[in-house]
């Protein structure tokens, strides 16, 4: 019984089919990654599941609860956390208010109001997310608008961002589309880290196979909407309909 | 210091002293000299600025912190005040009972409006928060005419009830006996000074409404509002729902804006229905860019500065133009003159629209930029060579 | 009533000899040295002329701006005199106001009354003025009236022709010399009825505020007192523009009148598209359809051009009569500003003028005097013949104009002319009509401020 | 305060009243849609809040008040017979035009003067709009919309007092055509009791060049290279710029366009409105409410819903409904406005995430 099960999940946008049939099951504590050519469906699939969408058919349980009908801030507090393709991070704040967000969501819940504390007293929370920002190297850019910060850095405070919050499930979005090879590589590294420093369970959407096999513990292929195979990586390499489905899908 | 760190502390004593001393700041110019006619330094101004200021500030929570542009908030004004002038009528001259409840009524015509209007973002909230001001505008004008007294304005008549005033009581809104229209007067030399309750009152209630206004901006809460204004989406996948920070600003907001009505009502007992006019939304926009929206003391500075003009440029007619410049040769005078009729008088408007312009054009950031930039002037730049450094953001605030 | 305006000029007085410079803050309200609001020390007195100068009726007060400001010339002993020739009082002898010098600040009211108090408590507050004259909406008028009334000095309104400013708004430092919606009803009655008939329908479109309701209630009842029916009564938004949606509705009213209880740009515009409309061009029940503009004011008549002919309505004043006092008013006003006076204009001149005289008489600048003095006053030679100011409300009675737009108007000025003087025996009323609040009504205390 | 004489006629010509009150809505319906096509032209093409919209409104109104008084510049002439008010010798004013063609064209000509404009309104406000883009929009495109408020508003309040500087404050009257002065039978034509359905000559006229001006910007849009060009890039701007095309020179023309379509609305509206100083700022915020119930960025939405709430207001205007529910032609273009924005949350036709934040 995996923490995220995802059972016979299809989503129609009119006439087209975008996902049919979906079965996934993800197991704690390991990296999971979907891949899948172009329109094969991956990012339909990653709005079911954080609650941007809302699929036709099946049912998505994380840790034993559904998520459908949820509304994306409740699936958070559940303890999935999503990274996006582009960074999406508060560029007017700064890096350490960038951080101090999530702190207090993970303290406050939905909503609180607290008009008179003072951010700058919550001891607790300033160092955690300073702790976090030192994990990731980022400690000393905290002062800095998180709008000036490079690519790399942005990706990186969001991945802060995420993690301080600690979630049990991470959802990655494409997190090296758009990367320089170096950027790519730095990515890599740090979710190596991730994964090596800390009990998380990490699904990936992804693209680059480099990024793939450099990472994944199981990989699904999904094509057309549904899933073709599923296996540890050194099986998916040279599976006959991964290259076909690819092939086919010349580019 | 009050919950401040020492930087907030001593930007809150700056506001505290400056506020205290409007009455003597304001009147820079001997009352005998050409210049008097600058010289603000009268009660009804001061009391506009404080008032206006408290408007602003509270209209600022909401559009500086979260973006959202209400071109609404004259209605919650106007609540305020004729829920003030009612306790008048029904109650007494007292203006605590009134005050209180201004806050309580407009919080929950906030509140109604903004459930409402918040379902909707950008210049949709704008036009559904516009349309129910005008709309009751529009109705407090004409069909609840039998309420608000239309377009005369809501008064008190010597008939109404006023259960609570005693036989000795004021005729004219107080605090326990404190009536607002007293003035201390101090001559000094050629100099008037002229020390009123009602200002001070004002000003005591603007002061309290800045430190909770800093308070706010200090706090999570104000930190969630301006993640808002960044990104909601990442809020959103961070685990909050942005809806009831923004209900919570917005009604925060309104309930300032019915303490300013209400205090607008407190310091003359009488309330028009153009205060809900959208011109009035408008005015507070206006003030909230022009000051410098998303800083502590921009909109303060925006509310003074336009009615300053309001008051003291409309009331430059050409025989004051005339005496200002007596002095020169009767052909340069009456060049002066004419020069500068379009632009005092009944021309102010123009010359309003025209001080619009040139700050938006040339202080990107409000006026509040303008004295940040004369500050750098006088500031030694110790660090010119470290521009290369990554910039520290700036303080919110300042 | 607490004392609480002070006077500005007179505390400096008083502060340089209680020694220059020495911060003591001795006066406090009670100790004050003058005895009633901003009493004038020095050489001068200052008067506050309050008018819209920006809004839709910046031109009205424009022109009232100039009429006072002749008032002032006049008053100093400047100029001609103007009426100051032809008046029945002679207390005042071109020497400003008791030996003082006549000054004077201005306003913009922007039409708005929260904008015209505060442009009043400027006056008050920091120029120190002990009247205010001035106006051209009555909202602005009541609520001056009641910030005067409060802070202990003198209102002379200008334009307002609601029942309230002397009806059940009415105060004892206020004073209105413009005529009112009842005495415009009264007045247009008999010629209505002259040139109409007494069996007309008629439809009413009201400008939905104060103003509107009692003007539309005035006309009603007079009409009605002729044997007119009312058919209808329809509120109209102010400043619709356009009012197509309520005026093609009265085609098939089957009603043979229309009256425009509208002023300003509604009227303008209102007019205009009756007219455009074809209503007069109609027939109904065997009559020739006609419309009615109650309240007149030449320069909406100009607005209005060539659609105002042959329409009723009436005015306070107009500069085409020809009494001595008029005269003598047009031809200083037009030697100095090149175009006739228009009625508020007028009304805000002779209130400047009523005023002076009135304290010229008292012997004093007080309030009180100046309102004691000014009560039951009868004069003439102001150009509405022989006038009165009444005592129980502070409206004056005089005979009023009936007004119809002219045929071949030859320049900008005459589009009206004046059809009747209505005499003043038969716009008179009881004060405490109806109309006018009632037995409830009341002028209250005189407030001196002191 | 309520003080109307009750009596209705309730059945009687109610279809009539209907179709009158369609025929009105209609026309308030096309001056409405024709000030909102051109900020939707603005919002769409370029993403600026232009409050400057109204005014630019209010300057076609007097391009009209303008050329009558160009056409009846005049000179001075003395008639002894007749005195003025001071009781000197009137100067009689004899328009040029008159004394050059003689009475008879000349005064063709001045009765003309509001269509004549069109010929003055159309370069003024397209050099007007050209210098509004050129010389202060254009550096606010990158602003935030807070600051295009401020400095639009501020343009607006500077252009309105410079007419109040030359023209005063008072409205004034803009005669149409005297052909087009009277009112004809619309009743008749359908087979209506005649003398029933009256309706003005002139607001047809408006109606039907509105109609015209629509259709022309619209196949304008469609059918020139020019239009697909700006279309193109009112979906997506940066792509468009990507392709190599000037995108902003057309920008540019367009804002020209839209204040054109904004003030030849103004010009011929004027026999119906009298123009006064202040017309634009009360046009502005209808016009923003109109484009918004419209949906951001969509130009038949700001057509569709400019017709609509001038019909809806109309109705709303009738005795028989405000008999019910008094003061609701006050409200119900904010009421239709608050309604259509909460059941469609883009208004009527608009895209996604135009101005939505």
């Amino acid at each position: 019984m995996g923490i995220l099960e995802v059972k016979g999940v299809g989503k129609r946008f009119g006439g087209l089919q975008a996902l049919g049939d979906v079965n996934l099951s993800v197991a704690e504590n390991t990296v999971h990654a979907i891949i899948g050519p172009n329109g094969a469906g991956k990012s339909t699939l990653l709005n079911c599941l954080v609650g941007k969408l809302i699929p036709d058919t099946g049912s998505v349980m994380f840790d034993g609860q559904s998520v459908l009908g949820r509304k994306p801030h409740e699936i958070n507090q559940m303890g999935i956390s999503r990274v996006f393709q582009t960074p999406e991070i508060f560029g007017d704040l700064t890096v350490m208010e960038n951080m101090l967000i999530p702190c207090f969501a993970k303290r406050d819940g939905a909503f609180r109001l607290h008009p008179f504390e003072t951010v700058a007293n919550e001891r607790a929370l300033n160092e955690r997310a300073l702790q976090m920002l030192e994990d990731l190297n980022m400690a000393e850019k905290r002062h800095m608008h998180a709008a000036s910060l490079s690519r790399g850095d942005k990706r990186r405070l969001e991945m802060a961002m995420c993690l301080v919050q600690e979630p049990r499930l991470l959802l990655l979005d494409e997190p090296t589309a758009g990367m320089a090879r170096a950027d790519t590589n730095n990515t890599i590294d740090l979710l190596k880290q991730i994964k090596e420093t800390r009990d998380i369970t990490m699904a990936i959407i992804e693209h680059d196979m480099h990024v793939v096999f450099s990472l994944a513990d199981r990989i699904t292929v999904l094509a057309q909407g549904t899933p073709l195979v599923e296996d540890v990586p050194e099986k998916i390499k040279g599976h006959p309909k991964v290259q076909e489905a690819y092939l086919g899908q010349a580019h | 210091m009050f919950g401040l760190n020492p930087r907030d502390t001593r930007f809150l004593l700056i506001v505290v002293f400056l506020t205290l001393a409007t009455p003597l700041l304001l009147q820079p110019f001997p009352e005998s000299s050409g210049l008097a006619q600058f010289n603000a330094g009268y009660p009804d101004l001061m009391q506009r600025f404080a008032i206006f200021g408290i408007f602003a500030i509270g209209f600022n929570i909401l559009f500086g912190l979260t973006g959202y542009l209400s071109f609404g908030h004259a209605a919650f004004l106007g609540v305020g005040s004729y829920t003030v002038v009612w306790m008048y009528k029904l109650l007494g001259y007292n203006i605590l009972p009134g005050l209180v409840l201004a806050m309580v009524i407009s919080g929950l015509f906030a509140l109604l409006i903004g459930f409402i209007s918040l379902r909707r973002s950008g210049i949709y909230f704008s036009i559904l928060t516009l349309a129910f001001a005008q709309m009751s505008y529009n109705l407090a004008y004409s069909v609840l005419t039998p309420i608000t007294n239309g377009e005369t304005g809501l008064q008190v008549y010597s008939n109404d009830p006023q259960v609570l005033m005693g036989a000795n009581a004021p005729t004219s809104p107080h605090i326990f006996g404190l009536v607002m229209r007293d003035s201390v007067q101090l001559p000094v030399g050629d100099w008037l000074f002229t020390f009123n309750i009602g200002y001070y009152f004002c000003a005591i209630v603007a002061i309290l409404a800045f430190y909770i206004s800093l308070r706010i901006f200090r706090s999570p809460f104000g930190m969630m509002l301006r993640a808002i204004k960044t990104n909601q989406t990442r809020l959103n996948y961070t685990g909050l729902n942005p809806r009831p920070y923004t209900l919570a600003a917005f009604v925060i907001s309104g309930i300032y804006a019915g303490l300013a009505g209400g205090l607008l009502a407190a310091m003359d007992p009488l309330a028009g229905a153009e205060r809900m006019q959208w011109t009035a939304s408008g005015e507070v926009v206006l003030m909230t860019i022009l000051g410098g929206a998303g800083t502590l003391m921009g909109p303060v500075l925006g509310a003074g500065f336009i009615k300053y003009f309001e008051n003291i440029f409309s009331k430059i007619n050409d025989n004051v133009l005339h005496a200002w410049f007596a002095f020169l040769p009767d052909g340069l005078e009456n060049f002066l003159v004419a020069l500068m009729h379009p632009f005092v008088g009944k021309g102010w408007h123009l010359t309003l629209g025209i001080l619009f312009m040139l700050v938006v054009i040339f202080l990107p950031g409000g006026l509040i930029e303008g004295g940040q930039r004369i500050a750098r002037l006088f500031r030694r730049r110790p660090d010119s060579d470290s521009r290369h450094q990554p910039k520290p953001a700036p303080h919110v605030g300042e | 009533m607490t004392n609480s305006y002070l006077t500005r000029r007179g505390v400096l007085k008083t502060g340089a000899v209680a020694g220059a410079g020495v911060a003591l803050p001795t006066i406090f309200t009670a100790g004050r040295a003058s005895a009633f609001t901003n009493e004038p020390m020095g050489g001068t007195v200052k008067l506050g002329f309050n008018v819209p100068q920006t809004g839709p009726y910046a031109e009205e007060g424009l022109d009232e701006l100039r009429a006072q400001e002749l008032a002032v010339e006049h008053l100093n002993g400047m100029g001609d005199g103007g009426m100051l020739n032809t008046f029945s009082s002679k207390a005042l002898d071109g020497t400003g106001i008791l030996g003082k010098k006549v000054e004077f600040v201005t306003g913009d009211t922007q039409t708005k009354s929260d904008a015209a108090r505060a442009s009043a408590k400027s006056m008050i507050e920091k120029d120190g003025v002990v009247m205010i004259n001035g106006g051209s909406s009555s909202g602005v008028a009541v609520a001056v009236q009641g910030l005067c009334q409060e802070a202990g000095i003198i209102f002379m309104a200008g334009l307002t022709h609601s029942n309230d400013t002397t009806g059940k708004d009415r105060k004892r430092n206020g004073f209105r010399h413009f005529f009112n919606a009842y005495m415009s009803g009264a007045a247009l009655a008999p010629v209505l009825e002259k040139a109409y008939g007494n069996d007309r329908r008629a439809y009413h479109l009201t400008a939905d505020y104060t103003w509107g309701y009692t003007q539309q209630e005035s006309i009603q009842a007079s009409t009605e007192a002729l044997g007119w029916e009312t058919a209808n009564n329809v509120l109209t938004p102010v400043g619709a523009g356009d009012f197509s949606s309520y005026i093609a509705p009265v085609l098939n009213a089957g009603v043979d009148v229309l009256v425009l209880n509208h002023y300003g740009g509604d009227m303008v515009n209102s007019l205009t598209q009756a007219v455009q409309f074809g209503l007069r061009d109609k027939q109904v029940n065997g009559k020739n359809f006609e419309i009615v503009v109650p309240l007149y004011s030449e320069l909406m008549a100009e607005g209005a051009g060539a659609n105002i002919k042959g329409v009723y309505g009436s005015m306070n004043w107009n500069w085409q009569l020809q009494d001595e006092g008029t005269k003598a008013f047009v031809k200083s006003f037009g030697e100095k500003y090149g175009r006739p006076p228009s009625n508020s204009a007028h009304t805000c001149y002779v209130q400047v003028l009523l005023y002076a005289d009135a304290v010229a008489r008292a012997g004093s600048f007080n309030p009180c005097a100046v309102v004691e003095a000014l009560e039951g006053f009868e004069f003439d030679g102001m150009g509405n013949g022989p006038t009165t100011y009444r005592a129980e409300d502070h409206q004056c009675f005089k005979d009023v104009l009936v007004m119809k737009g002219a045929e071949n108007p030859t320049t900008q000025f005459d589009v009206l002319e004046v059809v009747e003087v209505t005499p003043r025996a038969q716009v008179e009323y009881a004060p405490e009509h109806p109309m006018f609040g009632g037995a409830e009504a009341t002028l209250g205390e005189c407030n001196s401020g002191a | 305060m309520q003080r109307r004489a009750e009596r209705n006629f309730p059945g009687e010509g109610t279809m009539e009243a209907i179709i009158l009150q369609i025929l009105n809505g209609l026309d308030k319906g096309s001056a409405y849609a024709l000030i909102a096509l051109g900020l939707t032209l603005i919002f769409g093409t370029l993403g600026v809040v232009n409050f400057a919209h109204g005014a630019l409104f209010m300057i076609g109104a007097f391009c009209a008040v303008t050329m009558q008084r160009i056409l009846n510049l005049s000179f001075e002439q003395v008639d002894p017979s007749r005195t003025d008010f001071l009781g000197n010798p009137l100067k009689v004013q004899v328009p040029y035009i008159e004394s050059w063609f003689g009475p008879e064209t000349g005064g063709a000509l001045l009765d003309w003067s509001v269509p004549l404009s069109i010929f003055l309104a159309i370069p003024v406000m397209i050099g007007l709009g050209y210098a509004m883009e050129r010389g202060l929009i254009k550096h606010f495109y990158k602003r935030p919309h807070a600051d295009q408020i401020l400095v639009t508003f501020g343009l607006a309040i500077v252009l309105q007092e410079i007419i109040k500087y030359f023209f005063g404050a008072n409205p004034i009257q803009v005669a149409a055509p005297s052909v087009f002065s009277g009112s004809f039978d619309f009743g008749a034509i359908l087979g209506f009791d005649p003398n029933v359905i009256i309706y003005p000559y002139w607001r047809m006229v408006y109606f039907l060049f509105s109609l015209a001006i629509i259709g022309a910007v619209f196949s304008f849009l469609q059918f020139t290279t020019f239009g697909m060009v700006v279309r193109a890039g009112m979906a997506d701007r940066e792509t468009v710029g990507l392709l190599g095309i000037n995108i902003d020179r057309r920008f540019t023309v367009m804002f020209g366009l839209a204040a054109a379509v904004a003030g030849l609305a103004g010009v011929m509206y004027t026999p119906i409105l009298a123009p006064n100083y202040h017309m634009g700022m009360d046009f502005l915020v209808l016009s923003f409410v109109v484009v918004v119930v419209g949906g951001m960025g969509s130009l038949p939405g700001a057509v569709l819903a400019g017709f609509l709430l001038g019909i809806l207001q109309s109705f709303a205007s009738m005795n028989e409904i405000k008999s019910i529910i008094p003061g609701i032609d006050q409200v119900i273009i904010y009421l239709i406005a608050i309604i259509i924005l909460l059941t469609r949350p883009r208004g009527l036709m608009g895209r996604k995430g135009v101005m939505e934040d």
